[in-house]
């Protein structure tokens, strides 16, 4: 056991998949000398030399389109896109090419490109910084979807995501890169495409995935001390999802509240809805109900705390949840 | 000031294009068939390669006449015709070697002729049957790419690839990109000359200059010769005469050869004509007069190649009637191919989508065959 | 009255908000001296100049971003993106600029912007040329998305849109541009952000948009033969969506299922299905159902009828929702 | 093949950019404050337009200054500064005319300065108190564009605009879009000059290339001089000594006029050095020497004309303290409205989004609001 924070913990598994490989190349604006904007690959560049860790020119297509080109090679590419909001120039080659080339080539080409992503709101940035693009790529057939919400995950996860012969979008939290927890190093961790129970409870099932986990678990802390008892899934894959324990809950528990800092409309909790409440009808006790960014443009950070969903909003719809 | 140089380029739709009043264009057999040297372009063919070029630039044109014969008759969904750029693609297919790796558009069956990839291969996607149906790490062809200039990029990331393999800059094979005259407008294809240039990548940019962009003319792309913008990123450019099969072979070669040695990028501008619609939904006479393509019927890059080897010599009567032979056997395999290619399983949609099958897939597949039972029942 | 295909209707439409605003200009690949690969500028530059009407070079983030600088000026750009499939390259443009600069400037730089886009299968096309890309633009905050279904609607809000202050993307059903109806140039028509009633019917409510409209009529049709009534809803609208007739329709059926032909995992139909359950849930006696794309690559067209929602698929599942 | 020239870009981790021995640099003012003349660029400066230009220079440095304290102490959300870019700023904002509409990036304190947009609006943003609190249209200057590059091709844009409402090519006015070295990689950057080059745009690109983008030298961006990237393009660029206030204002005026009188664009490359961090949030140490920033303080911007207005006796010292003192009141200003400015109201993230506001938005509006209520009673 070794405590790191998650920021640590995904520096960690960076460098035990280039131990591990080598043919996993890290690129991105930053990443090299500076050892990324918030350190992620700090010291990399260092031990793995310039041809493993690249400074890209500051293209983003250009990461993406060369990824691509290497992954043909034979390598696999971990891209760093230093925040959400600057994913979009690459969106192109994401959408056209990552996420299609193994189906053009019928399996002929994979691509196992990992596409790291910091993502959402609460650091006080400027525009762009603070966005949460995920269900752009859930959508996505071709690419899968991951969002990490604690250390341990974070290390396991990087690793496993590198490990998968299919392009992977992996979503940090980027406000909780400080956040420190025990890491066992040498466990067998859950497979890369589950979700997870983290707290167990029976009145209402409560989803959240990356930063949102912490939120959902303090959410249910706080109803616990008011006799409410609340099950906590951290969905950590966003496509393929996992909803097998999620409808596992929910046939128990007939609510199921979705947490997510993206904009509500045709959010993750979108889908969610769909399929639970197809699943689950006749266990529903109350529809599947939503707490996420409301539908405006990311606002100025000094109103994002209103902006953001935090535990009295999960609460407030908890509540309308179990009125229905 | 950078001084721009007073060259205009010529304007196709205002007449010919002048083409031996380009002082830059590199040219090693005229129009006429004639052959002349070039001060930085020697080359050295045997006269059977000579033939062997002709032979190709013959069959492939062949493959495509009967190509588009087979869409008219509603057996291909659409056909991209190669007609009038047989030697650009032959020349700078001819000019790879076995380590090299192509990534064409849409629209490289030359290429894909030279690299071996089977006709049928390449008639199965635009029938609709797949999206790619050969073996592009094999062929060393990558699938056709239809989103303009997207393979630019992937080109220069296989060329760092090479570099990384071989420990050495440059090291063994390059990566070349084919384009056309109005990719170079897409952000991407900058971006890829931008990497292949800071990275000293070991890939060739090879631009099929064919004066259009659908309708729209190459004026509207670039206003200067467009082999002019490597220099603005740091790396050669060069104009070759795109219906010269021997200077695209030549130029190809120095560029290619280049790469391989660690030195970088190199920009080709194959300085050519689109004979036919851009594709066969297309209708080229909305756009552009017939005199110019007359203009360019003038400067065809078969007759030319067969003018010079009639004149020279090189070939008689017999060579080029066993060639037309060889093209209707072909058009033959190709026409009884694709009237007797299956068509797809329905349940090839759901398994290339991820190397690793996710369970929705395979829920979803799963409720595709049973709706079909039930129709079938 | 005139008699109008669709595609016919757009290049009306299109002319008459040329004349009716010297400031609208039309900016796209091909759409001047060609007219445009489906000829729905036709004519155009031919009557108003090449001012008026651009045959830009070939670069979709050029053409949304010059759009926007357009716009700025006092200009009503109307961009054509070819096809679905090539919309990505300007889709930074789209995301980070187009939609977000109304509110980055509080309102000061209106961005009137019309971004025309052909959308659907059915055409037997090669790859990118039959997608269904609305739930990307959708889920932006900033952009508004509508998608038309027959030739009064292509007529009237194309000249909506244009009229709009704010952006809309504007999704044309391809395979139905040869389709005719009548149109009457001198109406009143319905407000542009509206869902509409196109059927009456008391047993299940049919949702669809664009292309699969058709579809859903024809549904109803065989359905009503077989004595079952469906009720079918043109959307028009994507965003905003219009979902008080919908309400009100499934207040009465209680079933509603939604048909596109975008993939199905957070398609439009995710956001309908969550939205809805919540305001009909005690009406509610199905879970909202699906039919739309499979999650898969869109695949080479011998296999894109399998692919595509069509009558029978419809009726299966409306079979299935009536089985709850 | 094109010549590339022999001219190699200094390497600024590798010691000093040797400015004087720089061919192709525009100067008018050396480091050592001594007036020189370029052939291409003679400049009429009266000497209270000299003093005027100090007093921008100086104002400026001195609200970048306050604005780095106020970060520090918690009162600004993040702060980029120009430190060492005021030269390149102030010339570019000084040379343009009422009619010309400037796109900054998000560093441009100093043309926003020349602009006349009061500094609290720039600061508020940083502050996030809003995304951009200036009016664009009546200053002439865009909000403050956060995507590397994407204000280039609104610049192209706008200048397409000016064309059209003049009805001849330049018009009234032109555009200036402001971009940093890294951003000459994106590709929107490269299709704007692409698309500004093809309509002959009335539009002048400046380029600050202030040696970094964020830790990444120049050199991962271009091997060969930026400007060179224009003549590609089909247009002319020049570079400039960006930290000598005269040239840079010679230098763009002649640009502005170029556009505005019909004759296309321009690319300017201002070669000058960010003297700081990146932003409030970057650590410079972890990827450059010290010795490099000593380099460029013998070169600094305001030292240089301070240099020339005291040799050359167009200023005395009550001069230079009437400015220090108006920079302390200016300091003053802007941390007393800095620490005044109300927090915005929740409301204001729903009231923007459209011009329209829609039914969703206005429920989800009232919805906050009642659930704001709920927490006061
Ligand atoms: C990103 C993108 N935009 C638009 C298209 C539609 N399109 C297909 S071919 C073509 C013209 C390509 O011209 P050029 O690059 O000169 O190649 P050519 O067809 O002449 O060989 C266009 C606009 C596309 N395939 N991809
Ligand atoms: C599209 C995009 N990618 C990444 C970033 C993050 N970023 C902010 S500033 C910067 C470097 C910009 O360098 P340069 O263009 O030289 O401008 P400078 O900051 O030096 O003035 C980067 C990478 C961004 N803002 N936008
Ligand atoms: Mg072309
Ligand atoms: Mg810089």
């Amino acid at each position: 056991m070794t405590t790191l924070t998650l920021g640590k913990a995904l520096n960690t598994g960076l460098r035990k998949a280039m131990e591990d490989d080598p043919k996993v190349v890290l690129m991105g604006e930053d990443i090299g000398k500076l050892g990324g904007v918030f350190r992620i690959t700090d010291g990399l560049q260092k031990d793995f030399g310039e041809a493993r860790v690249v400074d890209t020119p500051l293209a983003e297509a250009g990461i993406l389109g060369t990824a691509v080109g290497l992954a043909m090679r034979g390598y696999r590419p971990v891209v760093e896109i230093q925040f959400d909001g600057f994913v979009f120039p690459a969106y192109n080659q994401i959408v056209t090419q990552v996420a299609k080339i193994h189906a053009r080539s019928r399996g002929r080409l994979p691509m196992p490109i990992t596409i790291r992503i910091p993502f959402g709101g609460g650091i006080g940035a400027v525009e762009h910084h603070s966005e949460s693009p995920e269900a752009y790529f859930a959508h996505t057939t071709g690419l899968k979807v991951v969002a990490v919400s604690n250390p341990s995950d974070a290390y396991w996860m990087l690793q496993q995501a590198i490990a998968s012969p299919d392009p992977v979008v992996f979503f940090e939290p980027k406000r909780r890169y400080w956040d420190k927890a025990e890491v066992d190093l040498e466990a067998t961790p859950p497979p890369l495409f589950s979700s997870r129970v983290v707290r167990a409870g029976d009145d209402v099932t409560l989803l959240a995935y990356g930063p949102m986990v912490k939120t959902a678990l303090q959410a249910a802390e706080a109803a616990a001390e008011e006799g409410r008892s609340l099950e906590v899934i951290d969905l950590r894959t966003l496509s393929p999802l996992d909803l097998g324990p999620v409808e596992e809950s929910v046939r128990r528990t007939g609510r199921c509240v979705v947490v997510h800092e993206a904009q509500t409309n045709l959010g993750l909790g979108a889908e969610i809805a769909a399929r639970v409440t197809e699943t689950c009808f006749h266990s529903l006790e109350a529809p599947v109900l939503r707490v996420g960014g409301y539908d405006v443009t990311y606002p100025p950070s000094k109103l994002e705390e209103e902006y953001l969903p935090d535990l009295d909003r999960v609460l407030h719809v908890v509540d309308r949840s179990m009125e229905f | 000031m950078t001084a721009l140089g007073e060259m205009v380029d010529p304007v196709p739709g205002a007449g010919a294009p002048h083409l031996p009043a380009q002082p830059d264009l590199v040219q090693l057999l005229t129009p006429e068939g004639e052959r002349v040297e070039h001060p930085d372009y020697a080359i050295d063919v045997t006269d059977d390669e000579l033939l062997s070029l002709y032979r190709d630039l013959a069959l492939v044109r062949r493959w495509d006449v009967e190509a588009t014969a087979l869409q008219r008759q509603g057996e291909l969904g659409i056909w991209a015709s190669l007609l009038g750029q047989e030697a650009a693609q032959i020349g700078a297919g001819r000019a790879l070697g076995a380590q090299d790796m192509a990534f064409p558009t849409y629209r490289e069956h030359g290429v894909a002729w030279a690299r071996g990839v089977d006709p049928l291969h390449v008639i199965s996607l635009f029938r609709g049957n797949d999206l790619g149906g050969w073996d592009p790490l094999a062929t060393k062809f990558n699938l056709y790419t239809v989103v303009i200039g997207a393979q630019c990029l992937h080109a220069t990331g296989y060329a760092m690839g090479i570099q990384r393999d071989s420990g050495t800059a440059g090291g063994d094979g390059a990566a070349i990109a084919f384009l056309g005259d109005g990719a170079t407008s897409q952000g991407e294809v900058n971006e890829a000359m931008i990497w292949a240039a800071t990275f000293d990548a070991p890939v060739v940019f090879f631009c099929q200059n064919n004066q259009y962009a659908i309708s729209v003319p190459i004026e509207r792309q670039s206003k200067v010769p467009l082999f002019r913008r490597a220099a603005g990123f740091g790396f050669p450019g060069v104009r070759v005469d795109g219906n010269d099969v021997l200077a695209v072979l030549a130029v190809t070669r120095a560029a290619l050869a280049r790469a391989r040695e660690g030195s970088g990028p190199t920009f080709i501008e194959a300085f050519t004509y689109r004979m036919g619609a851009h594709t066969t939904s297309d209708d080229p006479t909305r756009y552009r007069l017939a005199d110019e393509l007359e203009e360019w019927k003038l400067r065809d890059p078969i007759a030319r190649l067969k003018a010079h080897l009639s004149r020279s010599g090189k070939a008689d009567a017999d060579f080029f009637a066993s060639v037309e032979a060889e093209g209707d056997e072909l058009a033959v395999r190709i026409r009884k191919g694709t009237l007797e290619m299956p068509d797809p399983a329905g349940t090839e949609m759901f398994d290339h989508v991820y190397a690793e099958q996710t369970d929705e897939i395979a829920a979803q597949r799963a409720e595709f065959l049973a709706y079909q039972e039930g129709f079938a029942s």
